[in-house]
C-alpha cells in the first residue's frame, strides 16, 4: 500500500516537472525570459494585484466544474454545460430587467429563476435518454446549441441594448446585483459556490444519495440490482448539474458587467475547463475544487505573463494546453497502476 | 502581450492601448496600434499594447492598464464600454480615449471618438449601383446584429440611391466561429451570386473576407472590402473599400487630451475624413482597387460625398437609438 | 475425432505417434514458476508437467494459483522466475501471440467473447483466412460450421454473441480452441455454466482431442470431474504443489484433503424442511419475446417459508428470465408475482426489495457487485438507507465498516482491509461475502443463482450450510442451479424449466438425477 | 428561395471536410477511443497544407503535409490514452487547445503575419470535371467540378466500410474496441490497432483541412475549422460509427447548411439557422433510437 503511494506522488512530481522544462524550452525558444515569465505567472495569479482576478476567474470555472462533476460521479457525462449555463444566466437577466419587485427581492427571483431554468433543461437532456433512448453524452451536447442560439437571438432582439451595438442586453436596473465582497468583481457568488462545493462533499461522502451514485458510478448494472432507479436518478443528478450551470449563470450576470453579453460566457471556454478538472479528479469533490483552482490560477497568471513578458499570446495557450496533457497523461497512468493488472 | 516601444521617451508620455480582440490581420486593430505607436514617437513618449482574447481578458487588461498609470489608456471597440465606465469613475484622475464607441454616461476623463461608417457603406454601395449589370447587390455580414447592419443596410440603400431598380440581398455567417470561417463567407458569396448577385459587400470579418474575394475571383463578380485597403488581396476583384482611418483619429484624440481638452465625444464622417473609400483618397490609382477604372463613377461618388458633408442628404444610422 | 475409438475415459495418448521430431518430450513443463502479487506469493516454485494426450486436471483452493499459473503458460502474466517448455523446447514468456502460435488455447472462465460480433467473427478472430487480402466470409463461415456439425456443438454461426445464453457463448470458446486447432487446450473451470449432458459432451470432445495427441489442461474444482475425465491430478495449495498423483489412484477424499490440507467431510445429507405459508405465489408469470415463443410462458408455482425450491435446467431454457421477472430486472408481459401478500409484479426492484426480497445473481462480478467499490461499500448495499444511517441521517463510515466486518466474520470470508476493492477477493470469497450481505437483510424470502459457481469444495458446503440455516429460520428459499447434485443436496422440491415453460415438480424423494436429465430434455 | 443543382453542388463543398473528421472518429470509436479532438487535428491540417502548397508550390504536396502533420499530432492522443492511460476527453480538449495556439504561433514565426495568411501564388486544388458526367443535366452540376478530395472522401467511405467489415485489420478493430481484454487474449495487439486507428484518423483529419484550406479557399485563418471538428463528432453519433451512416450523417448537415443559407435569404433568423441543424439530428436520433429500443423491448432487456 505503502510503496503504491509513493509511486503516485512520484508520478505527479515527473509529470509537472515534464510539463516545466516543456513549458521552459518552449519559453527560451522564443526569446523570453523563462524565469521572468514564471514569476509573472506566480504573481499574477496570487499577487495582491493578481488575487482578486483569480478569485474571479475561479467562480465559473469551479461552478462549472462542480457542476460536471456531479453526475460524472455516476459515470454520467453533461456535454451540455455551456447551454445551461447560458440559460440560467439569459433568464437571471430576463428576471432582473422585468421583475416588479424590489431590488434585495429581485436579485434572489434571479437566482433561483437561472438555476431552475438550468436544471429543467438539463432535466430535458435527461428525459431524451431515459425516455427517449438518445444518450445522454449525444442529448446534453446537442441540446447545448439551440440554447445558445436562443440566448443569443434573445440578446440581439428583444433584450437588446438600444445604447450599444454590441449583441448585449439591457444593463440590469441599479441594486439587482450581488454584493461584492470587497475584492476586485468578486461577489459573494463565491461563497455560494464554495458553499456547495461543500454540500456536495457532504452528500457525497456521507449520504445515503451519495452512496448510490457513486454505486451507480461503480457499476451500474449493480446499482440497477441494488434498486437505484436509474432514470429518477439521471433525472435528479442532471437536474441538480444543470442547476449549477444556471447557478454560475446567474451569478456572472449578476456581477459586473450586471447584463449578458453574447459569447461572453462561452469564449473563456469556463465550461471545458471545468470538465476536464472534473475528469482529471475523477469527480472527487476535493480533487475537483483543486484541479479547477489551479486551472483558475494558470489562466489568469497566464494573462500576466503575456503582458508582463514578452511572450506572445499564442505561446500561453499552448503551455496550458502541455500541461494538461502532461497532467492527464500523469493522473492516467496513476488510474492505471491503481487498477487491475 | 504588450510590445513597448520607444526608448529615448522615458520621461515623456506614456501611452496603453487595450484591445478586445487578438490583432492578427485585424486592419482596423493595426491601425489602431499604429495609430498609438506614432502618437508616442511624436510627443516623445513611449506606448504599449494589451491584447485581449475575451471578455474576462479585457477586464483584466484595462485593469492592469489602469494600475500602469499612463498618460492615456486608449481602449478600441464596442466591448469596452461598461469596463470602460467603471474605471473611469474609479480613476477620476486617469484619462481615456475610447476609440469606435462611447460610454453609455459621459464622464470628464473619457474622450470618445465614434464613426459613422453607414456614410461610407453608402457610398460604396452607391457604386454598387452604378456598376450592377444584374441590378442585384447584396452582402456577406458576420451576424445579424446591429453593429454589423451599420455596412449592409447604408450598402443597400446606397445602391438604390443611384439605381432605383436595384434589389438588395444580405447573408449572415452565424455558425460557431462567425468571425473565422472563410469557408462558410465564400460558400455564401457564391450563394449570392447563384441568385444574381454581381457585386457583393464584404462585411464578414478579416479572415470572412477572404473568402468573398474569393468566391468572387471564381465566380467573376466583385466585392467591397471594410477597414482598409483590401484590394490587393484579390486584385481585380475588388472595387473599392470603406476605410477607416483609426490611426488618424487616435492621434487626434490624444492631441485633444494631451492639449487639455479631454472629455469630448468627437465623431468622425466624411466630413472629418475618418472615414473614405479607397478610391476617394489621392493615391487611388495605386490602390489596385477597379474603381480606378471608372473615373466617372468616382466622379458621381465625390458629388455624393460632398452632398451628405454638406448635409443634403442624411445616411441612417441603422445602430443609432 | 467423432471416429474416435478409444474407449479409455482418461484420455490415454493416442496409439498413432506424434510427427514431430521428439515424440518423447512432454508437450508442456513447467519449473520453479514463482509470481508475487503485492503481499502474496501466487505461484511459489511450481512445477506442472503435461503430457502429449494427456488430460491433466489442475486443482485447488481459491486463490491457490491455479489462474496465475495457466496465465503464466498462456503468456498473459510474466513469472517472476521459472521456465518454461513446450514441447521439448524452452520458450521465454512472450505474450498470448506467441503462445497461441506455440499451440496453447485458453477458455477462461470468465468468458473472452466480443458481445457486438458474430459467432463465425468471434471463432476466426486473429486468424482470418484471407482470399484477395480480404476475408473469406464464405470459407471462414464453412468452417466453422464444419467444426460445429462434426463435435455437435449446435451453435448458430451468424448469431450476434451478445444474443446467446451462457452456455452457447462457452461452446464458442470452445469452437475458437478448436478452429485454431490447439495442441494444449486450458479450460478455466469449463463445466460451469452446462449442464450433465453437456459436460458429458463436452469430455467426449476433450478425449477425443486428446486421442488425437493433443493435452488438454482442465483447471477445476469438481472432484467428480477430474475422477471422470483426468489422467493425472496436481493438486495446488497456497501456492505450491501438494500433490501429483495418476487418477487411478486418487478419490474424492483423498483430492479433498490435499487441496485443504485437512480432511472433509463430503456426503453430507441436509435433513429437510417445514415448509409453512407462501412467502412467494407466481401465477401465470410469462416473458414475451417477439417474433417467437416466450421466454418465459405461464410459470406457476408457489415458495413456502422454511423450504428451499430449486429450479434446473439446461442453460437457456427461461431459468434466467423467470428470475429476473420475479426480481424486477425484466419486465413481464403477463401473470403476475406476489411476495408475502403483496402484488409486486408491477414494481420497481427497491419496492420489491422492501417488500421481503433478497437476491444473489448469477453475475457476481458485474451485478452483484461495483468491482472496484470497496468491500465496505459492496456490503452496504441495501442497507444504505436503514441500519447504517446515523439519526440525523448521514450515512456513518464507521457503521459501514462495522457492518462489513460482522458479515466477514460470521461467513468466514477471508479479507483484508474492508477498504479494499472486492474485486481483490477470491472468487469463493466474494461469494461469501455477496451471500452473507443478502442473507443479512433477513428477508423473507431469498432467491439464489449459481451460489456455488466456481466456488472450491469449502467455500461451496460454507455456502450450502448458509442456505440450509436460512431456510431453518424460516425463510423462503428460491434456488437456481445448473448443478445438478448441488440442487438435489438442497431442494425440497425441483422444477424444471424448459423452453421457458416448467415442466415437472418433483419432491425431493422423486427428485433422481435420471428423472430430472429427461426432464430437463424436454421429455416429462 | 430556389431549389436547384448549386444547392446541392454547395452541400457536398460543405459536407467534405466533416466528412474527413466524421470518418476519422467513426475509426476511432470502433477501436473504442472516444475522440473529440477532430476540430484541433484538422486545423493542424489547414496550416501544414498551406504551408506544404506554398513551400513547394503544389497543391498535392500540401495535402501530403497535411495528413503528415495530422497524424503527427494525433499522436498525443495516441500516447497519452493509449500507452500512459490518460482520459481521451481531457486529451482531446487540450489538443483543441493546442492546435489553435499552435497554428496561430506558426503562422506568426513562419508566415511573419497574423490571423490569416492567403496570396494570390498559393496553390489550391482546382476543380476536376468528369468527363461525361459533366455534360448530364441536372446531376453534371451537382456532381462535377469539385475538388478533387471531395472524391477522395467518397472513395474513403468506401474504402473504410471494406476495411472495417472486409478486412482482417477491420475485424480486429471491432474485436478491439468490442472487447480489448479478449482481444489481448488472442495474440492482437490492442495498442498496435487503437494507434493504429487514431493515426490513420489523423490522417483523415488532415485531408478534412487540407479540403477546407486548399478545396473549399484557398488561405488558412486562425481558428478556421469553426466548429466542423464538433459537427463531425455529432455525424459519428447520429451515423453510428459506421462508414456509410456517418456519410448521410454529414450529408444532412451540409445540406441543412445549405438550405439554411437560402432560407436566409426569404428572412429565417440567422440563429435559427444556426440552430435547426443540432435539432434535426436529435430528432432523428430520436427516431431511430426508438428504433432500437422497440427491438430491445421486444427482447425484454430493458432494465429498470
Ligand atoms: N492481479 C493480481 N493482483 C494481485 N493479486 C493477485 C492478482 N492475481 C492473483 N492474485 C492473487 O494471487 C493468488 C492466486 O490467485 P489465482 O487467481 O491464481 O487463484 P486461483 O487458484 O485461480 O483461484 P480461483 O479458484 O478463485 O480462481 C490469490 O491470493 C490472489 O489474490
Ligand atoms: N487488482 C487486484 N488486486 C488484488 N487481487 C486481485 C486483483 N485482481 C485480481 N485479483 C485476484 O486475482 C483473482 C482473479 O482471478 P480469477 O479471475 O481466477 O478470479 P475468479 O475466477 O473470479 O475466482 P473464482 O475462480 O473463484 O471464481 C482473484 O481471486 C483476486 O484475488
Ligand atoms: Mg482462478
Ligand atoms: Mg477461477
Amino acid at each position: 500500500m505503502t510503496d503504491v503511494l509513493r509511486g503516485r506522488r512520484g508520478a505527479v512530481l515527473i509529470a509537472l516537472g515534464a510539463a516545466f522544462v516543456v513549458a521552459t524550452v518552449l519559453l527560451a525558444a522564443t526569446g523570453a525570459d523563462p524565469l521572468r515569465a514564471y514569476q509573472a505567472l506566480v504573481v499574477g495569479a496570487f499577487g495582491p494585484d493578481g488575487f482578486p482576478g483569480t478569485l474571479a476567474y475561479l467562480v465559473p470555472v469551479l461552478g462549472m466544474a462542480i457542476a460536471l462533476a456531479i453526475p460524472l460521479r455516476a459515470g454520467m457525462v453533461n456535454l451540455g454545460g455551456e447551454g445551461q449555463l447560458v440559460l440560467g444566466a439569459i433568464t437571471a437577466v430576463i428576471i432582473g430587467l422585468h421583475s416588479p419587485l424590489p431590488a434585495g427581492f429581485t436579485v434572489l427571483l434571479a437566482v433561483a429563476g437561472g438555476v431552475l431554468a438550468g436544471a429543467s433543461y438539463a432535466a430535458l437532456a435527461a428525459l431524451c435518454e431515459t425516455s427517449l433512448g438518445v444518450p445522454l453524452l449525444v442529448s446534453s451536447l446537442l441540446l447545448s446549441y439551440p440554447a445558445m442560439s436562443l440566448a443569443s437571438y434573445l440578446v440581439r432582439f428583444p433584450l437588446a441594448d438600444p445604447g450599444s451595438s454590441l449583441p448585449q442586453s439591457r444593463r440590469l436596473p441599479e441594486g439587482v446585483a450581488l454584493p461584492g465582497i470587497g475584492l476586485g468583481e468578486v461577489t459573494i457568488g463565491l461563497f455560494a459556490v464554495l458553499a456547495v462545493v461543500v454540500v456536495f462533499l457532504v452528500v457525497d461522502a456521507r449520504t445515503p444519495a451519495g452512496y448510490e451514485v457513486r454505486m451507480t458510478g461503480a457499476g451500474p448494472r449493480f446499482a440497477a440490482y441494488a434498486g437505484i432507479d436509474r432514470p429518477a436518478l439521471t433525472l435528479r443528478l442532471l437536474a441538480a448539474s444543470g442547476g449549477m450551470a444556471g447557478l454560475v449563470g446567474a451569478i456572472m450576470v449578476l456581477g459586473f458587467p450586471f447584463r449578458f453579453i453574447d459569447g461572453a460566457l462561452i469564449s473563456p471556454q469556463y465550461t471545458w475547463i471545468g470538465l476536464m478538472a472534473a475528469l482529471l479528479a475523477g469527480a472527487s469533490p476535493v480533487g475537483t475544487a483543486l484541479a479547477a483552482f489551479f486551472f483558475a490560477a494558470l489562466t489568469n497568471g497566464g494573462f500576466d505573463m503575456e503582458r508582463v513578458t514578452q511572450t506572445p499570446r499564442e505561446l500561453t495557450a499552448i503551455l496550458q494546453a502541455v500541461i494538461i496533457v502532461f497532467l492527464a497523461a500523469s493522473t492516467g497512468l496513476l488510474r492505471r497502476r491503481g487498477g487491475s493488472r | 502581450s504588450s510590445n513597448e516601444t520607444g526608448g529615448d521617451g522615458a520621461d515623456g508620455p506614456s501611452f496603453v492601448l487595450v484591445t478586445p480582440n487578438p490583432i492578427g490581420v485585424n486592419d482596423f486593430l493595426r491601425l489602431s496600434v499604429e495609430g498609438v505607436e506614432n502618437a508616442a514617437e511624436e510627443h516623445g513618449g513611449t506606448s504599449s499594447v494589451y491584447e485581449s482574447s475575451d471578455p474576462a481578458s479585457i477586464q483584466q487588461n484595462m485593469a492592469a492598464a489602469v494600475r500602469e498609470a499612463p498618460d492615456v489608456v486608449v481602449a478600441v471597440g464596442f466591448n469596452f464600454a461598461d469596463v470602460l465606465a467603471q474605471e473611469a469613475e474609479r480613476n477620476p484622475e486617469q484619462q481615456f480615449l475610447f476609440i469606435d464607441s462611447c460610454t453609455e454616461e459621459s464622464f470628464p476623463n473619457v474622450t470618445c471618438a465614434t464613426f459613422r461608417e453607414h456614410e461610407a457603406s453608402y457610398l460604396a454601395g452607391a457604386q454598387a449601383g452604378l456598376l450592377t449589370e444584374t441590378d442585384h447587390v447584396g452582402a456577406v455580414v458576420v451576424l445579424d446584429s446591429p453593429q454589423f447592419h451599420r455596412f449592409s443596410d447604408p450598402f443597400g440603400e446606397g445602391a438604390a440611391q443611384t439605381n432605383p431598380d436595384v434589389e438588395f440581398t444580405q447573408l449572415f455567417i452565424g455558425g460557431q466561429n462567425p468571425f473565422n470561417d472563410p469557408a462558410r463567407a465564400k460558400e455564401l458569396a457564391g450563394t449570392l451570386a447563384g441568385s444574381g448577385v454581381d457585386h457583393v459587400m464584404g462585411a464578414a470579418s478579416a479572415a470572412g473576407n477572404l473568402g468573398v474575394f474569393e468566391a468572387a475571383e471564381e465566380g467573376g463578380f466583385f466585392a467591397f472590402g471594410v477597414d482598409s485597403n483590401q484590394c490587393p488581396a484579390s486584385p481585380g476583384q475588388v472595387v473599392d473599400n470603406v476605410v477607416k482611418r483609426t490611426d488618424v483619429v487616435i492621434a487626434d484624440g490624444i492631441d485633444a487630451i494631451l492639449g487639455g481638452a479631454p472629455g469630448d465625444d468627437r465623431s468622425y464622417g466624411l466630413a472629418e475624413d475618418g472615414l473614405s473609400l479607397s478610391g476617394l483618397l489621392d493615391d487611388a490609382s495605386e490602390s489596385q482597387c477597379t474603381i480606378a477604372e471608372h473615373p466617372e463613377v468616382i466622379e458621381e461618388v465625390a458629388a455624393l460625398r460632398d452632398r451628405i458633408v454638406a448635409g443634403d442628404i442624411t445616411v441612417v444610422d441603422p445602430a443609432g437609438s | 475425432m467423432t471416429d474416435s475409438t478409444s474407449d479409455d475415459p482418461r484420455g490415454r495418448p493416442a496409439d498413432a505417434p506424434d510427427s514431430s521430431v521428439d515424440e518423447q518430450s512432454p508437450a508442456v513443463v513447467l519449473r520453479g514458476i514463482t509470481r508475487r502479487f503485492p503481499g502474496v506469493v501466487a505461484n511459489d516454485g511450481v512445477d506442472l508437467r503435461v503430457e502429449r494426450g494427456e488430460i491433466h486436471a489442475l486443482m485447488g483452493e481459491n486463490g491457490a494459483g491455479k489462474s496465475t499459473l495457466m496465465s503464466i503458460l498462456y503468456g498473459a502474466l510474466r513469472p517472476d522466475a521459472g521456465e518454461i517448455e513446450l514441447f521439448g523446447e524452452r520458450v521465454e514468456p512472450a505474450g498470448p501471440a506467441a503462445a497461441i502460435a506455440a499451440g496453447i488455447g485458453m477458455v477462461h472462465q470468465h468468458f473472452m467473447l466480443f458481445p457486438g460480433l458474430s459467432v463465425t467473427e468471434n471463432v476466426i478472430y486473429g486468424q482470418e483466412p484471407v482470399r484477395r487480402g480480404l476475408v473469406d466470409r464464405a470459407a471462414a463461415r464453412a468452417r466453422v460450421v464444419e467444426l460445429i456439425e462434426r463435435f455437435r456443438l449446435g451453435v448458430d454461426p451468424d448469431a450476434r454473441v451478445r444474443d446467446l445464453p451462457l452456455g452457447v457463448r462457452q461452446r464458442v470458446e470452445i469452437l475458437k480452441l478448436l478452429y485454431r486447432d490447439t495442441r494444449v487446450l486450458i479450460l478455466d473451470e469449463p463445466t460451469a455454466v452446462l449442464t450433465p449432458d453437456e459436460v458429458d459432451r463436452l469430455f467426449d470432445v476433450l478425449r477425443g482431442l486428446a486421442a488425437q495427441g493433443r493435452s488438454v489442461i482442465l483447471v477445476t474444482h469438481k472432484l467428480g470431474e477430474v475422477l471422470a475425465v483426468s489422467r493425472r491430478v496436481t493438486v495446488l495449495r497456497d501456492g505450491r504443489v501438494a500433490q501429483v498423483i495418476p487418477t487411478a489412484e486418487a478419490s474424492a477424499a483423498s483430492l479433498a484433503s490435499a487441496m485443504t490440507g485437512r480432511d472433509v467431510e463430503l456426503d453430507i445429507v441436509h435433513p429437510p424442511g417445514s415448509p409453512g405459508r407462501p412467502v412467494l405465489a407466481v401465477r401465470e408469470l410469462t416473458v414475451a419475446r417477439r417474433g417467437g415463443r416466450p421466454l418465459v410462458d405461464s410459470a406457476s408455482f408457489t415458495v413456502r417459508a422454511g423450504e428451499i425450491v430449486g429450479i434446473a435446467g439446461v442453460a437457456g431454457n427461461g431459468q434466467s428470465e423467470l428470475i429476473e421477472a420475479i426480481v424486477g430486472l425484466r419486465t413481464a408481459s403477463g401473470g403476475e408475482v406476489r411476495v408475502l401478500d403483496a402484488d409486486v409484479t408491477r414494481l420497481r426492484i427497491a419496492a420489491r426489495r422492501r417488500a421481503g426480497l433478497a437476491y444473489l445473481p448469477e453475475d457476481r462480478g458485474a451485478v452483484g457487485s461495483a468491482p472496484g467499490a470497496s468491500i465496505a461499500e459492496n456490503l452496504a448495499a441495501g442497507f444504505q438507507r436503514g441500519s447504517l444511517r446515523s439519526r440525523g441521517g448521514l450515512l456513518r463510515p464507521a457503521a459501514m465498516h462495522a457492518h462489513a466486518r460482522a458479515i466477514i466474520e460470521r461467513f468466514g470470508v477471508r479479507a483484508g482491509d474492508t477498504r479494499s476493492p472486492i474485486r481483490s477477493l477470491s472468487g469463493g470469497n466474494q461469494q461469501k461475502a455477496l451471500l452473507g450481505r443478502e442473507i443479512t437483510r433477513k428477508a423473507p424470502l431469498l432467491v439464489v443463482e449459481q451460489p456455488t459457481r466456481g466456488v472450491d469444495i469449502a467455500a461451496v458446503q460454507a455456502v450450502h450450510a448458509e442456505l440450509i440455516a436460512c431456510r431453518d429460520a424460516g425463510h423462503a428459499v428460491l434456488l437456481v442451479s445448473a448443478e445438478l447434485s448441488e440442487i438435489r443436496g438442497l431442494s425440497d422440491r425441483v422444477l424444471v424449466c424448459y423452453e421457458g415453460r416448467l415442466v415437472a415438480e418433483l419432491w425431493r424423494d422423486e427428485a433422481t438425477e435420471e428423472r430430472l436429465g429427461l426432464a430437463m430434455a424436454g421429455d416429462s | 428561395m430556389t431549389i436547384d443543382p448549386a444547392l446541392f453542388a454547395a452541400a457536398l463543398r460543405a459536407l467534405t471536410p466533416i466528412l474527413f473528421a466524421a470518418l476519422a472518429g467513426a475509426l476511432c470509436q470502433r477501436a473504442g477511443v472516444f475522440n473529440i479532438s477532430l476540430e484541433g487535428t484538422m486545423l493542424v491540417g489547414c496550416f501544414a497544407g498551406v504551408a506544404g502548397s506554398w513551400f513547394s508550390g503544389s497543391a498535392w504536396v500540401g495535402v501530403l503535409a497535411a495528413m503528415a502533420a495530422s497524424a503527427a499530432f494525433s499522436l498525443i492522443l495516441a500516447v497519452g490514452h493509449v500507452t500512459l492511460g490518460a482520459d481521451p476527453i481531457v486529451l482531446s480538449v487540450a489538443m483543441n487547445m493546442l492546435a489553435v495556439g499552435l497554428t496561430a504561433f506558426l503562422l506568426r514565426t513562419v508566415f511573419g503575419t497574423q490571423g490569416s495568411f492567403s496570396d494570390p501564388a498559393l496553390q489550391g486544388l482546382g476543380r476536376v470535371d468528369i468527363p461525361l458526367l459533366a455534360d448530364v443535366p441536372v446531376l453534371g452540376p451537382v456532381l462535377s467540378g469539385h475538388s478533387p478530395l471531395l472524391y477522395l472522401s467518397w472513395l474513403a467511405v468506401a474504402g473504410l466500410a471494406v476495411l472495417l467489415y472486409r478486412h482482417p485489420w477491420g475485424l480486429r478493430l471491432r474485436g478491439v474496441g468490442e472487447n480489448p481484454e479478449a482481444a489481448t487474449n488472442l495474440g492482437v495487439s490492442v495498442t498496435r490497432h487503437r494507434y493504429g486507428a487514431i493515426v490513420v484518423g489523423g490522417a483523415l483529419c488532415g485531408l478534412g483541412g487540407a479540403q477546407l484550406a486548399l478545396g473549399n479557399v484557398t488561405l488558412f485563418a486562425e481558428n478556421m475549422t469553426a466548429g466542423r471538428g464538433w459537427i463531425a463528432v455529432v455525424a459519428v453519433m447520429l451515423g453510428l460509427a459506421a462508414p456509410i451512416g456517418v456519410f448521410l450523417a454529414a450529408l444532412l448537415f451540409g445540406l441543412a447548411e445549405a438550405f439554411g443559407f437560402r432560407l436566409q435569404a426569404v428572412g429565417l433568423p440567422q440563429q435559427a439557422a444556426d440552430a435547426a441543424p443540432y435539432v434535426v439530428t436529435l430528432v432523428a436520433l430520436f427516431l431511430s433510437s426508438r428504433r432500437i429500443r422497440r427491438r430491445d423491448e421486444a427482447k425484454g432487456t430493458l432494465t429498470r
